[in-house]
C-alpha cells in the first residue's frame, strides 16, 4: 500500500460554516487541534455519544473522564477511526476525518490491552507503523532505538512481548504509539493493567513524554484521581455527553451538576431548595448560601472535606458526634454523624492531628459551598 | 454533515468483505451448495431412459421409498448406526472419563493414542479387520490354539462385523467431544457435589453425566451420521449380507443408475441429520438453561 | 468373465434391460470416416480394463509395435463403464465390458462401429464365435474372453466332488459356512434358476420369485457374496466351495492344485467378455490398431496364458500348450461344450425385477 | 476427588486394545513370508520390496499427494481468508453455517451431488474434479479450525495494526494470518490427512486415469489380496504417527510463543 501525504488524505473542509457553533468551551480558530462537533453514535436503542462537543488544545494532556457505558471509549475510538459516527464531525486541524480510515489519520491509539503483536519481537512491534510509512531503513532503526532509549526499554528489543511484565508492556505498546509521531496520542485506560506501584511510576512517566515529544495526549480514564493529578484538562462524560470540561481545578471547585461533584473529589453532598439568601436542607434545616452562580433553584449543597471546620459543640451550621477518625499523615479525616434521622453522615478534613475522638460532640462550620443542579447536562 | 461523504468503513469493509469472502462463499456455492440443490431437484423428476434424469416434475421415486423392501433397509440402517452409537458411548464415555482424570502430561498422550489409528489410512484399517476376523486369521487361530474355541467364531461377513467395523472407524469422534465437555472447567462442580456429601454414584448422576451431555450428543452424531451414510464397511466386513443406506444410494447412482430415487434416499438421509442437529440445538439449549440457573 | 463389481449389485441389469428392449439395431449414426494409413505415432489412446486382466507389458508392447501412446485405467465393475460413458466423455477410448452390457451402450448410440478393415485380425476368430445373440456379426464389439459360471472347489476340503448346483444351495453340514456366491444379479440368480430347471435368462415373474425363495434359503449358509476373492479364499482355506468364473478358478488352482472347476449338470451360461471403442474416442485409428493387436494370434495366446481366460481366437487358441491345457483342465473346453451352454441373453422388461430381487435377498436378515 | 470406578479403567483398557489390535495385526502380518494375507507362512521383507517396484501403487500415490497437496493448499488460502471475513465483516449466521457445511454433510452426498453436477455440466472427470471436491471439504476444516482461533483473539491486535498505519489486508496478511498460523497449519494439517484418506468422494469425481491411492486400495482390497496391502497399511502408519508428531510440536511451539 503506497502511504499518500497527509495533505491529500484530510479533505479541507468549510470552517466558517461550522465555527462557533454551540462551543462554549474555547474557540475553533485558536488553539483547537482537535474539534468533536455535535457526535451522536447509538448502537441500537442504546446512545453512547449524545450530541459531543468539545476541543483539544495542541500540546495539551487531556483527559476523558466517566464511569463506565458512559461513552467515552466511544469517542476515542471515534476519533481514532474504529468507530463510525451517526452524525456530527471530527475535525483534526481543521480537517474533517469523516472519510479517513484508522490508518491514514495522524493519530495513534494505545490500546488498553497495549495489543501487541505476539509473534513479533519488542524492536519489530515499534518498528511496525514506521515500515507501513515506507521510511527508509536506517531511519526505522534509529528512531526506534531513539524510542527506546526514551522508554528505558533498549534492553527487551530482542524479547517478545509474552516474556514482559505488564509495565513493559505498556512501555513497549507505548514506544510503539510516539514513534509515529503522531499528532494526537490516544490513549485507553493507559494505566488500568498495572499495579498500583507501577501505575503511580508511570503517571510521572507519562507527563514527562508528553512534554519530552511534544505529543497532544488524549487518555481516557474512569479515574478522577489520574485524571486530576494528569491532565491539564479533563472532559467529564456521563450518559453520552460531557458534562463539564475544566482545568482539574475548575472542575473540583466549580463542579457542574451535582455527577461532576460526586465523580470529581470527595464531597458532602445535602440535597435542598435555595431560597432567598438560605438553602434549606432536607436534613438540617436553613443553611447560609454560600455561592450558587448558576441560580439553581432545587439540587445540592456540596461541601469539600477541606472546607468544613471542627467547632464547639453548639457552634458551626450543623451539630453531630464523631463517629470515626482516620489519620492519612499529612491530614486527617473526622466522620460526624448527626441525630436527625436518615441523614448523611458528614466528612471534615483537619491538616495534621484532630484534636477530637470517637464520640465527642463536635459543631461544623463552613464558609464556601457551592449549589448545583441534580440533572445531567 | 457533509452527506456526500461515505465514511470510509463502508467502502473498506465492503472491500474486505468481497476479498475476503469472496473466493471462499464462490467456492462452497458452486461446488457444495449447487451439487446439494442438484440433487434435491433430481428427487422430484423423472427417470431416464438410459440412467440419469429428464427434465419432468414426478414423484413417483417418493411412492417407492414407502416400498417395504426400501422401508426395511432404512429401518435396519438406522438400528445398525443406532447400536454402533450406544457401544461407542458405553466405551467412550469410560475412556473420555479416565482420560480426563490422568495427570496433564499423559491427558496428551492418551488423547494422540486415541487418534492415531484414526490418522492412518480408512480401508487398510478397516482392512486389518477382515485381516483378524477371519475364520483362518490370527485371532481364530490363536484362540484355537489356546483351546478357547473349537471352531472358527464366524465373526466376518456378519451385521455384528459391520458394527465392529463402524465402531471401530468412529469410536475417537466419541472420545473427544466426551473428553471436552467432561474436562472443562466445571470439575470442580463435582469436587463441590462430594464436598457437600453426595455419595459417588449420586455424583455421576447428577453432576458428570448433566455435564457430558453435550459432549454425548455431539459424539453421538458425530457417530450416527457417518454410519448411516457408509457403505465402504458393509461392502468389506458384511461380505454383502448386510445393506445400509449408504449402500442403496451409492448403487442407485453407480449402477442402477436411478438418480432421482437415489435423491429421494439422500433426502430422507439429511432429513434424519437435520432432525440430529435440531434436537442437539434443542437439548444444548436447554441444558445450558438449567446450568446456569 | 470378470464381472468385478464394487458392491453387490442393486439394480445392474435395469440399464441393460431398457437399452436392449428398445433398440435393436446399432451404429445408426453411422462409422467415422477413418484413415486406414493415418500416423499411429501422433495418436494416443486410454483402454480401461479389469484389473490383471491383460499382461501387465501389453499396453507397452503394442506402441512399441504401433507408436501409438497407451494410458491403462482400470474399471471395477460393468456398470462403471456404462456409467462413465453414459456421463459424457469418459477419455476412455477402448473399453473391456460384457457383451450384454456393450450391446446396452451400442443402443445408446456410445460406441463406434468396428471397422472390420482396420482389424484384419477378425478372421482369426472362431465362425461361432462371430453369431453370439448379443452382437451377431460383431458389428460394435470385438470377443475377447469367453467362458462359463460353474463350481470351484477345495477337493481336500469338501471331501467329494460337487457336480451341481444343489452342492452349492443346499451345502452339506460340513461344509455349510464356507461358500460364497457371486452377488451380481444375472449370476447371483443363475444357479437357483439352473437349479429349478429355468432359463438363466427368464422373464418369468413367477420363476423368478421360486429363485429368489431358494437364494433366500441359502443365505444363512453362506460364508459371504464375493465377486472378485473367491479364489483366493479357497487358498486360505478360508472357504471350500465357491460359485465362480472358470478363469477365475484357474487363479486359485495356480496355488493350490487341489481347486477344481466343475460345471454343474443343470447347466450354466456362456459369456463372452469384449472390447469396444467409444464413440467419444479421438483416435479411432489407434484404438482400431490395438484392438487388432491383441487378435494376433500371438498375442491373443499369451493372452490367455496370462490370465487364464479361454479366447474366442482359434488361431490363438491352437497355439496354447498341451502342458497348460493339463493344468487348467477347463482352458481346453472346446468351442462345441462352451456352445452347448445357454449364452447369456438380455431379460428386457424384467429387468428391475432381478434388480428387486437381489437386493431382497442381500437385504434379508 | 473420588477415585475413577474400576469398571472404568478395565473399559479403558479394553477400548485401548479394541484401536490398536488390528493395527497391530497388520504390521505383524506385513512381514509375512507367504503370500497369504490371513495366514502368516514365515517372515521376509518381500512385501515391501513389491511394494516400492510396484508402478501403480507409486502413481497413485503420486495422484493422492497431488490431490491432497493442491486441495490443502487452496483450503489453507479460502478457508483463512472466509474464516476471517465471517469473524470480521459480517453477523451472518447463515453464511456461517454454509461454510461448514461440507464438512458434516455425508461423504456420500457430497460425492453424488459433485458427480451429478460434472456430468451435468459435461466436466471431465479427472485429477481437477478430485482435486475440487477434496478442496471443498478440505476449505470446510480449515474455516472451522481458524473460526476458532478467532474466537480466542484479541480483535484489538487488527485495530492496533490499522491504528499504525496498515491497511485491511496489509493487516491480515502481516498481523491476522501469522498470529492464526497454529490453527492455519492445524486446520491444513487436518485437510492434508483428510484427504490422503478419503475414498468416497474420490470414487466418485475421478475420471478413469486418476486412481488415488485409497481407490487403489480399496480396489486391491476388493479385487488382489495380498499381504502388499499390510506392508502399505504399516508404512502408511509410520508415516502418518512420523507427521504427527512433528505438527504437534510446531504447534506446541508456535502456540506457546503467540499464547
Amino acid at each position: 500500500m503506497t502511504q499518500i501525504p497527509e495533505d491529500h488524505v484530510l479533505e479541507p473542509t468549510t470552517l466558517t460554516a461550522s465555527a462557533g457553533a454551540g462551543d462554549d468551551s474555547g474557540s475553533a480558530v485558536e488553539g483547537g487541534l482537535l474539534e468533536v462537533r455535535g457526535v451522536r453514535r447509538a448502537f441500537g436503542a442504546v446512545v453512547a455519544l449524545d450530541d459531543v462537543n468539545l476541543t483539544i488544545r495542541d500540546n495539551e494532556f487531556f483527559a476523558l473522564l466517566g464511569p463506565s457505558g458512559c461513552g467515552k471509549t466511544t469517542l476515542l475510538r471515534a476519533i481514532a477511526g474504529f468507530e463510525v459516527i451517526d452524525s456530527g464531525e471530527i475535525l483534526l486541524g481543521g480537517e474533517d476525518l469523516h472519510s479517513s480510515p484508522p490508518e491514514r489519520r495522524p493519530v495513534n491509539l494505545m490500546f488498553q490491552s497495549y495489543a501487541l503483536f505476539p509473534h513479533m519481537t519488542v524492536a519489530k512491534n515499534i518498528a511496525y507503523g514506521l515500515e507501513r510509512e515506507r521510511r527508509p531503513r536506517a531511519e526505522v532503526a534509529e528512531r526506534v532505538a531513539t524510542v527506546m532509549a526514551a522508554m528505558q526499554i533498549s534492553e527487551l528489543a530482542k524479547r517478545r512481548p509474552s516474556q514482559l511484565s505488564g509495565g513493559q508492556q505498556q512501555r513497549v505498546a507505548l514506544a510503539r504509539a510516539i514513534v509515529k509521531r503522531p499528532r494526537l496520542l490516544l490513549l485507553d485506560e493507559p494505566l488500568s493493567a498495572l499495579d498500583r506501584q507501577v501505575r503511580l511510576e508511570m503517571r510521572v512517566e507519562l507527563k514527562r513524554l508528553q512534554h519530552e515529544f511534544g505529543i497532544t495526549f488524549v487518555m481516557v480514564t474512569h479515574d478522577q484521581e489520574e485524571a486530576l493529578s494528569m491532565a491539564d484538562r479533563v472532559a467529564v462524560m456521563a450518559a453520552g455527553r460531557v458534562q463539564q470540561l475544566d482545568t482539574p481545578v475548575g472542575l473540583y471547585r466549580n463542579p457542574a451538576n451535582l455527577f461532576v461533584a460526586g465523580f470529581v473529589g470527595a464531597s458532602n453532598l445535602l440535597v435542598g431548595v435555595v431560597r432567598a439568601n438560605t438553602f434549606d436542607s432536607e436534613h438540617f434545616g436553613s443553611l447560609p448560601l454560600p455561592s450558587n452562580p448558576k441560580g439553581v433553584a432545587r439540587g445540592h449543597l456540596v461541601l469539600r472535606p477541606e472546607d468544613v471546620r471542627i467547632v464547639a459543640p453548639g457552634e458551626g451550621h450543623v451539630q453531630a458526634v464523631v463517629s470515626d477518625v482516620q489519620f492519612h499523615g499529612a491530614a486527617t479525616t473526622v466522620l460526624a454523624t448527626s441525630s436527625v434521622p436518615g441523614a448523611p453522615m458528614l466528612v471534615a478534613m483537619v491538616t495534621g492531628l484532630a484534636q477530637v475522638t470517637p464520640g465527642d460532640r463536635v459543631g461544623l462550620h463552613w464558609d464556601t459551598g457551592l449549589v448545583v443542579e441534580d440533572a445531567l447536562a | 454533515m457533509p452527506a456526500q461523504k461515505a465514511h470510509w468503513q463502508s467502502r473498506s469493509r465492503r472491500r474486505a468483505r468481497a476479498g475476503l469472502l469472496g473466493p471462499g462463499l464462490l467456492l462452497m456455492a458452486v461446488l457444495s451448495i449447487a451439487p446439494l440443490v442438484l440433487v434435491i431437484a433430481y428427487a422430484f423428476m423423472t427417470r431416464g431412459r438410459f440412467g440419469g434424469v429428464v427434465p419432468g416434475f414426478s414423484l413417483d421415486s417418493w411412492a417407492r421409498v414407502l416400498e417395504p423392501i426400501y422401508l426395511g433397509v432404512l429401518w435396519n440402517s438406522i438400528v445398525v448406526a443406532t447400536i454402533t452409537t450406544l457401544l461407542a458411548l458405553a466405551i467412550g464415555f469410560p475412556v473420555a472419563f479416565v482420560i480426563s482424570r490422568l495427570p496433564p502430561q499423559w491427558r496428551m498422550v492418551a488423547l494422540v493414542a486415541v487418534v492415531l489409528p484414526f490418522w492412518t489410512n480408512f480401508l487398510i484399517r478397516t482392512y486389518a479387520w477382515v485381516v483378524l476376523l477371519n475364520d483362518v486369521g490370527p485371532m481364530n487361530k490363536g484362540l484355537a490354539e489356546l483351546g478357547v474355541i473349537s471352531e472358527p467364531l464366524g465373526l466376518l461377513y456378519s451385521e455384528p462385523a459391520v458394527i465392529i467395523g463402524l465402531l471401530y472407524s468412529y469410536l475417537p469422534l466419541m472420545i473427544l467431544p466426551i473428553y471436552a465437555s467432561l474436562s472443562s472447567s466445571e470439575r470442580e462442580i463435582a469436587e463441590a457435589a462430594s464436598d457437600l456429601g453426595a455419595r459417588p454414584w449420586r455424583v455421576f448422576r447428577d453432576v458428570y453425566i448433566p455435564l457430558s451431555v453435550p459432549g454425548i450428543i455431539l459424539g453421538g452424531i458425530f457417530v450416527f451420521v457417518p454410519s448411516i451414510g457408509n457403505f465402504v464397511i458393509p461392502d468389506l466386513m458384511g461380505g454383502g449380507k448386510s445393506v445400509l443406506l449408504g449402500n442403496v444410494i451409492r448403487d442407485q447412482y453407480l449402477t442402477a443408475r436411478d438418480w432421482p430415487f437415489g435423491s429421494v434416499l439422500i433426502l430422507v438421509m439429511l432429513a434424519i441429520l437435520v432432525a440430529l442437529f435440531a434436537a442437539q440445538a434443542v437439548a444444548s439449549r436447554r441444558l445450558t438453561g438449567k446450568l446456569t440457573r | 468373465m470378470k464381472a468385478k463389481r464394487t458392491y453387490l449389485s442393486v439394480a445392474a441389469a435395469t440399464t441393460v434391460g431398457l437399452a436392449v428392449a428398445s433398440c435393436g439395431s446399432s451404429g445408426e449414426d453411422g462409422p467415422t470416416a477413418l484413415d486406414p494409413d493415418a500416423d499411429l505415432s501422433k495418436q494416443s489412446i486410454v483402454v480401461s480394463n479389469y484389473e490383471s486382466y491383460m499382461p501387465e507389458d501389453l499396453p507397452a508392447r503394442f506402441s512399441a509395435a504401433s507408436g501409438a501412446q497407451v494410458e491403462v485405467a482400470y474399471h471395477a465393475s460393468n456398470e462403471e463403464i456404462v456409467a462413465k460413458a453414459t456421463a459424457g466423455d469418459s477419455g476412455i477410448d477402448v473399453a473391456f465390458i460384457n457383451g450384454v452390457y456393450a450391446q446396452a451402450l451400442a443402443a445408446q448410440g456410445l460406441l463406434e462401429p468396428i471397422d472390420p478393415r482396420l482389424v484384419p485380425n477378425l478372421a482369426n476368430l472362431y465362425p461361432e464365435a462371430n453369431t453370439l445373440p448379443y452382437d451377431p456379426g460383431n458389428k460394435i464389439s470385438v470377443p475377447y474372453a469367453w467362458g462359463t459360471t460353474g463350481l470351484c472347489y477345495r477337493s481336500d476340503l469338501t471331501g467329494y466332488d460337487p457336480d451341481s448346483w444343489l452342492d452349492l444351495l443346499e451345502p452339506r453340514p460340513e461344509i455349510s459356512g464356507k461358500t460364497t456366491m457371486v452377488s451380481t444379479e444375472r449370476w447371483l440368480l443363475l444357479p437357483a434358476l439352473k437349479s429349478l430347471g429355468f432359463s438363466n435368462s427368464t422373464q418369468d415373474e413367477d420363476e423368478l420369485n421360486q429363485a429368489k425363495e431358494v437364494l433366500l434359503r441359502t443365505k444363512p449358509t453362506l460364508l459371504a457374496y464375493d465377486d472378485a476373492t473367491f479364489f483366493q479364499r479357497l487358498v486360505s482355506g478360508e472357504a471350500s466351495l465357491v460359485q465362480a468364473y472358470d478363469g477365475w478358478c484357474n487363479y486359485g488352482i495356480t496355488d493350490n492344485p487341489d481347486i477344481k472347476y466343475v460345471v454343474p449338470k443343470e447347466g450354466t451360461d456362456l459369456w463372452v467378455d469384449v472390447m469396444v471403442i467409444m464413440k467419444t474416442s479421438e483416435n479411432k485409428e489407434a484404438a482400431h490398431a490395438f484392438i487388432n493387436y491383441v487378435l494376433d494370434p500371438e498375442i491373443h495366446s499369451w493372452v490367455t496364458e496370462n490370465i487364464l481366460y479361454k479366447s474366442p481366437n482359434k488361431a490363438a487358441m491352437d497355439m496354447i500348450s498341451p502342458e497348460l491345457i493339463e493344468q487348467y483342465p477347463n482352458i481346453g473346453t472346446t468351442v462345441e461344450e462352451l456352445f452347448e451352454q445357454e449364452p447369456l441373453v438380455d431379460v428386457g422388461d424384467a429387468g428391475p425385477l432381478y434388480t428387486r430381487i437381489a437386493l431382497e435377498v442381500s437385504a434379508a436378515d | 476427588m473420588r477415585p475413577t470406578p474400576l469398571v472404568f479403567k478395565v473399559i479403558t483398557v479394553a477400548a485401548f486394545i479394541f484401536l490398536y489390535l488390528p493395527i497391530i495385526t497388520l504390521i505383524v502380518m506385513s512381514f509375512n513370508g507367504g503370500r497369504n494375507p490371513y495366514v502368516m507362512e514365515g517372515v521376509s521383507l518381500q512385501w515391501y520390496r513389491e511394494l516400492v517396484t510396484d508402478g501403480e501403487l507409486i502413481a497413485a500415490l503420486e495422484q493422492t499427494l497431488i490431490v491432497a497437496t493442491v486441495s490443502s493448499l487452496i483450503a489453507v488460502v479460502v478457508g483463512t481468508a472466509l474464516a476471517v471475513g465471517l469473524a470480521r465483516t459480517t453477523r451472518s449466521r447463515s453464511l456461517e453455517i454454509v461454510s461448514v457445511v461440507p464438512a458434516v454433510i455425508p461423504d456420500v452426498v457430497q460425492g453424488i451431488g459433485l458427480a451429478a453436477m460434472f456430468t451435468l455440466l459435461a466436466v471431465p472427470l479427472g485429477l481437477t474434479t478430485v482435486i475440487a471436491g477434496h478442496t471443498v471439504f478440505a476449505t470446510a476444516f480449515v474455516v472451522s479450525a481458524v473460526r476458532a482461533r478467532l474466537a480466542t483473539s484479541d480483535p484489538s491486535l487488527e485495530e492496533a495494526s490499522r491504528d499504525l498505519g496498515a491497511g485491511t489486508f496489509t493487516t491480515y496478511l502481516r498481523i491476522t494470518t501469522p498470529i492464526m498460523a497454529p490453527a492455519i497449519v492445524a486446520g491444513g494439517l487436518l485437510a492434508f490427512t483428510l484427504s490422503l484418506d478419503e475414498y468416497v468422494i474420490a470414487s466418485f469425481t475421478s475420471g478413469s486415469t486418476s486412481a488415488t491411492l485409497p481407490i487403489l486400495v480399496y480396489s486391491r482390497v476388493r479385487f488382489n489380496l495380498t499381504p502388499e496391502i499390510n506392508a502399505l497399511g504399516t508404512l502408511l502408519i509410520v508415516v502418518s504417527l512420523v507427521a504427527l508428531v512433528i505438527g504437534a510440536r510446531w504447534i506446541g511451539r508456535r502456540g506457546k510463543v503467540s499464547a
